[in-house]
């Protein structure tokens, strides 16, 4: 018995020991990310792209830092698309796995709650989809690598005015979805302060996992706009389009970021060809690293990688590029972060596949935005980029 | 003497030694979120046995409850304390946060057991099957109503509540919220052993085995209900509150559906009408979520694997209607459970 | 020999509500069982019926022998199809949701098609014409002497030979108990076995040929009608007075 | 009222109509029952005996007609307010608490007296204590006087029929009524117990001077207790009258009693 | 006027999928009193079996869509009755035979339920599925009133399911024993019926055509994910119970009453409002019948 427990405890020291050795060589880096619950392939996109980014800077010897060549080490957690979970999962990853930095979560509700823990905490997070300013706003330590939604909206009411010459506009919804609602909203307010009130004829909701919108729709179809600006996620948007087809609707749509994926196009088919939606980057017609990032990623997974994907490639990015900033890593978790802190201020430009950006003092990024239109094959062809002033 | 004080003292013993060990940072922060989350789940479950197991209804939109706590705690927290875009300047003195805060949580409470009135009434005339879905449907209310108000956020949440907790650590410098939980976790429990083990409470298990014979004899059945339902989800209300301010955000989609069948299933896991069952299994079932969190998506095949084996060879629960007590006789020597 | 019980032992859970049973019903027989509330009557019939658990307890010892075969192993289903053995349960239990004559329907579930089931139907009306009146009526409706016949008429419509009744005379008027009795007779006098479970022992073995005291799941005594309704002991303890 | 109180009836119905539906189950129904009385109500199964009870009880509300109980008017009381007015009853099937201790059955029965509410019994204050402390030593008493303290901790379900019954009847009486409804309290019990249910009812309504009102179908019961019977079918009352004039009545013996060969 | 038109048509459309689904919720609890909360998900595994033989029948054999649709719907149906007969078989019965109380068996269900949608997520990732288009879609319009030759289908297929289930239960003597089973399910072995098998009846009844309204949803609302069915499903279930939960008239007019108050409601109010005024409907009719529009209420004999 006693032999026994030697032996355990031996081992166990032992395996304490190793892994500090390896600890010693690797940085680590945690992902909080929404693998179930409502939008498991936003965190399936974002694990993805992680893996491919890391197999990348591993595959080539590690991340070069000061001089001293790092394996990068990523680990997941599911936080299960909830705000108490994404809390816990913000601790254990910067208490348990001793994190230097935190990747997510996307989604707004679990990224707001999370942030504060980060920023309580000390330790730089950064989430690559959250739109809302509450996720970063007074918080020094939580970035997010996603434009605001006061920016895109002013794109989409702006593009569609200029190209399709519209006077009046509907809009449709997600309730439930804070991103939607907002984008909404600021929509609705840009478009009826240039075109005067009164010039979104509808403004109509819906919850979050409805499959159903003929109604809305009659009513939007029978107001008569020139066109229905829907702020929504891709599997709505083709169930969306295709039912206001149905109906009888052939005006236009235009669109947010959240339609930017591959699965639209297998989800929505021909109904969807030809419409404007605004984004981070348009897939088609890309180059260089945009481009390169694409093709592999789609010979990694077979599909073509959505703006989740591509943002957590940036973000990760970004904070890789933090992390080369501080100029060599102490192994003192404490003071590791605070260089990463100021190396993600140091950051004064970033070029990502998702465009150049660099961070204001709130920590979002100032960055361009891009209009596409889908193609009869089902690419997303660049059609207008847009700066912010 | 001793005996008689023997569950109070070693309440204050563990109570003290996990704030001193918090404080001294001996115990993660991690550690510490998920004892929180830990007693707030040991409330919500308690509190729906009340209704679920002692009462015999089936009583599944308690998340409904919980949402409303949370939203008026926190709303009141942060318009008379803290700075908001919404409230403005706070209307009082943020050091007088400290005292208030458990006043906060309690209203918060009060106003869940005023929206139990929601169920209670139907219940007077509705019962089983029917009543499951008029608490359904008031989940679905109590969210929608709160997703159509803009000015507290609709779905993007409320925060805040942040400040105050800062507030009550500038004021005395103890890690706040685990002391909160923790009192409030013991306050809800032996609140609701208390009034399930007086005469008047045992009206509930009366209603449960026989309603009829209640009402005749003399059991103010409608009243009881009302006061049941209330005290239930008043206490949703309370444990909303307090996962409000743990997590310093609020949002209505974390008190849906789901949120609702966790708990039912904290309470059936644990043993309908059994205090001590409730308890355990909410503790069992926190942990039981954390240790599988690296097993990812597979965790959610696991667990209910695990709870539908268990029910095969335990389908009353861990507990079924007993207490610990009636397990261990000896510890009747300490306590009385009944 | 029609029935015959050997040494039953059962038990529900931990509790053995019967400890070694012997009795027996030979054919065209009414056979009565008297006995204290819980003394394990009910608990023999569900045990003949083989009802599955948790309604009927676990055979542990001893055997139910119908015909010369054991049915220890028979389904509930197959004694009501094969041995054409049917229990009419305590507290009529018949589905008050269903018409009088979907009940009669549904007890014709195991037979076979063929079967020339209107003559039947006439049968049971014919000895329970109040059914007749009723027959589209739902049966909660009926009254609780209506519901008695319909109960005992749905387990005549199974097609069976051998009747199990189960305090068929609780909770009736003294008519109608008077009524439904005189039925059984006649019924026994066209060749129906009866095994007969009531608490009212004076009339029961008014009725039954022989029967069977049961106390705390023994049998104390047994004996002809007759012998029992002389039998001071039995008379003071069961029979009142 | 001008009516002295000793001469003022216990229960008293005028005029009672109750309709299910179209279903008339109760029609001008009228009965006068002094104190002290024992009483039986006796007729075939679907009269409508119970449909009394439960108007009397307040289970149900009358459709026309007036139910006073010592003189005050129980329209529009529920059932638990008519018990607090000095009503109880047992029920056909009995209907205890099977999963409360023997002893909590018979302290829930003392709801309509307990003097204090939730938040005395949050709080333990005083009061409750003083209420609670009652409470226990009157039902310990009352199962003494029953012979039941030998079960006070024991679950209702696994006391043998016989004295489940007379459970019931002990926790009906721990109300103190004025007026004790039965309904068929011989129903399921053999002869022998039968004649200790005689016996206890006997009992009971010496000492505890209680009215007392009994459904039954045991003729030997209802012959042996009642000085006053009344019967009815399809809910009128067909005759009344003391046990001999009922046996002898040819209408009761045509729709109750029947002959007694098979 | 047109607008009004096209929102009926809109709510039987929308009714059609609820009030299938809330025929197999009606159907089990009517026999066994368990809210088979597991019943969503069968009709989400219903949704993905559709996609499978409908892609391997399309891609694989090459068949023409009206055939590959005249193969898919018995296939759907089948399979998914054997998932909804599997529950029951290894998680339902067993504790039924012990004797469990009941709602130990709806929390059985619950967690079943989740299995299956995790196990999807798990097995075939989240990528949601693209249904593929069976039969080549028509859109009509008449007067201002736009329809499809599926909306037609997608209704006429829920009253004929209806009209079916309807039949069975009052007039063949396997519906009588259903119903006999859910008034008392004691005394049932006693007349010769063999007790389990009804119940497997029931429940290949009930996931047979949840599998054929999961088949119609995918080709109505062209996208899978593991999650669709748990909303449609509690919904189902508010709406069986709305109608009076155990009766067939009531789940298909519950189906149709709950499709019609969400139509209706975003059609006049606005649609913020929906849940909020949907749900309120919904607790009025309840309080004003509290055992929804056909149920009988059990009465409390004393």
């Amino acid at each position: 018995m006693k032999r026994l427990l030697t032996t355990l405890s031996i081992s166990c020291i032992a395996m304490i020991m190793a892994v500090q050795v390896i600890a010693a060589d690797t940085i680590k880096i945690g992902f909080n990310l929404e693998m179930t619950g409502d939008i498991p392939k936003v965190g399936e996109s974002s694990k993805f792209a992680a893996e491919m980014l890391k197999a990348d800077i591993n595959g080539a010897g590690g991340l070069e830092v000061g001089g001293k060549k790092y394996k990068l080490e990523f680990i997941y957690e599911d936080n299960e698309a909830k705000a108490e979970s994404a809390v816990t999962t913000t601790l254990k990853l910067i208490e348990k796995d001793e994190v230097l930095a935190m990747i997510g979560p996307n989604s707004t509700k679990q990224a707001i709650p999370a942030g504060q823990v980060a920023n309580d905490n000390e330790v730089v997070m950064i989430s690559p989809w959250s739109t809302n300013p509450d996720t970063t706003f007074n918080r020094p330590w939580v970035f997010r690598a996603a434009f605001l939604d006061p920016f895109q909206g002013p794109m989409a009411v702006n593009f569609a005015i200029k190209t399709f010459k519209a006077k009046t506009s509907a809009v449709l919804y997600d309730l439930s979805n804070d991103y939607s609602k907002g984008l909404a909203e600021i929509f609705k307010k840009l478009f009826e302060s240039k075109m005067g009130a009164g010039s979104v004829l509808a403004f109509e909701s819906h919850g979050t996992k409805d499959q159903d919108f003929s109604a809305q729709l009659t009513k939007i179809i029978a107001a008569k706009p020139d066109f229905i600006f829907l702020p929504d996620n891709y599997n709505q948007v083709a169930l969306i389009v295709k039912q206001a087809r149905q109906l009888g609707f052939k005006g236009e749509f235009m669109g947010s970021d959240a339609w930017g994926s591959s699965e639209l196009m297998t989800l929505c088919g021909k109904d969807c060809v030809g419409l404007h939606f605004s984004t981070h980057y348009a897939a088609a017609g890309a180059t260089g690293a945009t481009k390169e990032f694409i093709e592999r990623y789609k010979a990694k997974y077979s599909y073509t990688p959505d703006d989740v994907a591509a943002l957590t490639w940036d973000a990760t990015g970004v904070v890789l590029k933090a992390i080369q900033n501080t100029g060599g890593l102490t192994g003192k978790l404490k003071k590791d972060r605070k260089a990463i802190r100021e190396g993600m201020a140091a950051i004064t430009s970033f070029s990502g596949i998702t465009g150049n950006m660099k961070f204001n003092e709130q920590g979002d990024p100032i960055k361009c935005g891009v209009v596409v239109q889908i193609t009869k094959n089902g690419e997303f062809a660049f059609n207008e980029s847009i700066c912010p002033e | 003497m001793l005996r008689r004080y023997s569950v109070h003292l070693s309440l204050a013993t563990v109570g003290g030694l996990i704030v001193y060990l918090a404080h001294q940072e001996y115990i993660s922060l991690y550690i510490m979120s998920v004892l929180m989350f830990m007693g707030v789940n040991i409330i919500m479950s308690t509190s729906l046995n009340l209704v679920n197991g002692y009462m015999g209804e089936f009583s599944c939109g308690h998340g409904g409850f919980m949402c409303v706590g949370a939203y008026v705690s926190s709303l009141l927290g942060v318009w008379l304390f803290a700075g908001d875009k919404v409230f403005g300047a706070p209307l009082l003195n943020p050091k007088y946060t400290l005292y208030a805060f458990p006043l906060l949580i309690l209203v918060g409470g009060i106003a869940a057991a005023l929206a139990g009135l929601l169920v209670a009434i139907p219940s007077y005339k509705t019962r089983g099957d029917y009543l499951a879905i008029i608490t359904l449907a008031s989940n679905y209310i109590i969210i929608s109503v709160i997703e159509n108000i803009g000015a507290i956020g609709g779905s993007r949440g409320f925060m805040g509540m942040k400040q105050l907790i800062n507030a009550m650590g500038k004021s005395v410098d103890l890690p706040w919220m685990p002391i909160w939980v923790f009192l409030f976790t013991v306050f809800c429990i032996w609140l609701m052993r208390r009034y399930i083990s007086s005469t008047f409470g045992k009206g509930v298990i009366a209603i449960c085995q026989d309603e009829v014979a209640a009402e005749i004899m003399s059991v103010n059945t409608n009243k009881i209900k009302t006061i049941t339902f209330m005290v239930s989800s008043g206490m949703a209300g309370i444990a909303g509150g307090l996962f409000a301010y743990i997590l310093g955000y609020v949002n209505p989609g974390s008190f849906n559906i789901l949120k609702s069948t966790e708990v039912l299933v904290m309470v059936y896991l644990g043993g309908m009408g059994s205090l001590s069952g409730s308890v355990l299994s909410a503790i069992l079932f926190t942990i039981l979520l954390e240790l599988l969190r690296p097993l990812q998506i597979v965790k959610w095949i696991v667990i209910p694997l695990l709870l539908i084996i268990l029910m095969q060879f335990r389908p009353e629960g861990i507990m079924g209607n007993r207490e610990l007590g009636d397990i261990f006789p000896k510890l009747k020597k300490f306590y009385r459970f009944k | 020999m029609l029935l015959s019980i050997e040494n039953l032992c059962v038990k529900y859970g931990n509790i053995q509500p019967l400890h070694g049973i012997t009795f027996h019903v030979n054919e065209g027989e009414i056979v009565t069982l008297i006995g204290a509330n819980g003394a394990g009557k009910t608990t023999i019939l569900y045990s003949i019926a083989r009802l599955p658990p948790p309604e009927a307890p676990r055979v542990i010892s001893g055997d139910i022998v119908f015909q010369g075969q054991s049915i220890l192993q028979t389904t509930p289903s197959d004694v009501v199809k094969n041995l054409h053995l049917a229990l009419s349960p305590e507290g009529r239990r018949i589905f008050g949701n269903l018409t009088v004559w979907e009940n009669l329907k549904l007890a014709t579930y195991a037979r076979a098609k063929e079967a020339d089931l209107g003559k039947e139907y006439d049968y049971v009306f014919t000895l329970f014409p109040r059914l007749k009146e009723r027959r589209n009526q739902r049966s909660e409706s009926l009254s609780g002497g209506e519901q008695q016949m319909l109960a005992v008429g749905r387990a005549l419509m199974t097609g069976c030979k051998t009747l199990l009744l189960d305090e068929p005379s609780m909770g009736l008027a003294p008519v109608l108990k008077y009524e439904l009795f005189r039925k059984l007779k006649q019924l026994n006098e066209e060749g129906m076995t009866i095994l007969l479970v009531e608490q009212n022992a004076n009339l029961a073995l008014h009725l039954a040929h022989r029967g069977y005291v049961l106390d705390t799941g023994t049998i104390v005594a047994a004996g002809t009608s007759a012998e029992l309704l002389g039998n001071p002991e039995v008379k003071k303890a069961y029979l009142g007075g | 009222m001008s009516i002295p109180t000793e001469k003022r009836p216990v229960l008293e119905i005028r005029n009672l109509t109750q309709n299910f539906g179209g279903l008339r189950a109760v029609s001008d129904f009228n009965i006068q029952l002094m104190p002290g009385e024992l009483s039986g109500l006796i007729g075939p199964n679907g009269a409508g005996k119970t449909t009394v009870f439960n108007l009397v009880s307040g289970f149900y509300q009358p459709s026309e007609g007036a139910i006073l109980i010592d003189g005050v008017p129980t329209g529009g009381l529920k059932p638990h307010k008519v018990t607090a007015l000095g009503v109880a009853r047992t029920f056909q099937n009995i209907r205890l608490w099977n999963e409360m201790t023997v002893l909590d059955n018979i302290r829930v029965a003392q709801h309509y007296r307990l003097g204090y509410g939730f938040f005395h019994s949050a709080v333990r204050s005083k009061r409750y204590m003083r209420r609670e402390a009652e409470i226990a030593r009157e039902a310990a008493e009352l199962l003494d006087i029953f012979h039941l303290t030998q079960y006070a901790d024991e679950f209702p379900k696994n006391l043998p029929y016989g004295t489940q019954r007379k459970l019931e009847i002990a926790r009906a009486l721990s109300i103190h009524p004025k007026l004790l409804l039965l309904d068929e309290p011989a129903a399921g019990l053999n002869s022998s117990d039968i004649q200790e249910l005689i016996r206890l009812i006997r009992w009971i309504h010496e000492m505890f001077a209680v009215t007392i009102w009994m459904i039954e179908h045991q003729m030997d019961v209802i012959m042996q207790l009642c000085t006053r019977i009344k019967v009815i079918d399809f809910g009128e009352t067909i005759a009344e009258g003391n046990p001999e004039e009922i046996c002898n009545h040819p209408a009761v013996i045509t729709a109750y009693l029947g002959d007694d060969t098979i | 006027m047109e607008n009004l038109v096209q929102n009926i048509i809109n709510a039987l459309q929308w009714g059609s999928f609820y009030a299938l689904i809330a025929l197999g919720y009606t159907l089990v609890y009517g026999v066994l009193t368990l809210i088979n909360f597991a019943h969503g998900d069968v009709f989400m595994v219903g949704a993905y079996i559709a996609f499978f033989s409908a892609t391997f029948l399309l891609t694989t054999l090459g068949l023409p869509g009206w055939i590959a649709l005249a193969l898919c719907i018995p296939v759907t149906m089948i399979l998914t009755a054997m998932v909804g007969v599997t529950l029951e078989r290894i998680a339902y019965r067993p504790l039924r035979n012990k004797g469990a109380h009941r709602l130990y068996v709806v929390i059985t269900a619950l967690m079943c339920g989740l299995i299956l949608e995790h196990a999807n997520l798990a097995i075939f990732g989240a990528s949601r599925k693209a249904f593929p288009q069976l039969i080549a879609e028509h859109v009509y319009t008449i007067g201002g009133v736009t329809f499809t030759n599926l909306k037609i289908a997608v209704i006429a297929t829920a009253f004929l399911a209806f009209l079916f289930l309807h039949w069975m239960v009052t007039r063949t003597r396997v519906g009588m024993a259903m119903r006999a089973i859910s008034y008392d399910k004691f005394a049932v072995p006693l007349l010769g019926i063999p007790l389990d098998r009804i119940i497997v009846v029931t429940f290949i009844l009930g996931s047979g055509f949840a599998g054929l309204a999961g088949l119609l949803f995918a080709m109505s609302y062209p996208v899978l994910e593991p999650y669709m069915g748990a909303l449609i499903g509690w919904k189902a279930f508010i709406a069986a119970v709305v109608g009076g939960i155990g009766d067939i008239r009531g789940a298909f007019l519950g189906g149709f009453l709950l499709g019609a108050v969400e139509i209706m409601v975003v059609a006049f109010f606005p649609s913020t409002f929906r849940d909020l005024i949907a749900f309120t409907v919904l607790l009025l009719i309840l309080t004003w019948k509290p055992t929804g529009l056909f149920g009988i209420a059990k009465t409390t004999k004393i």
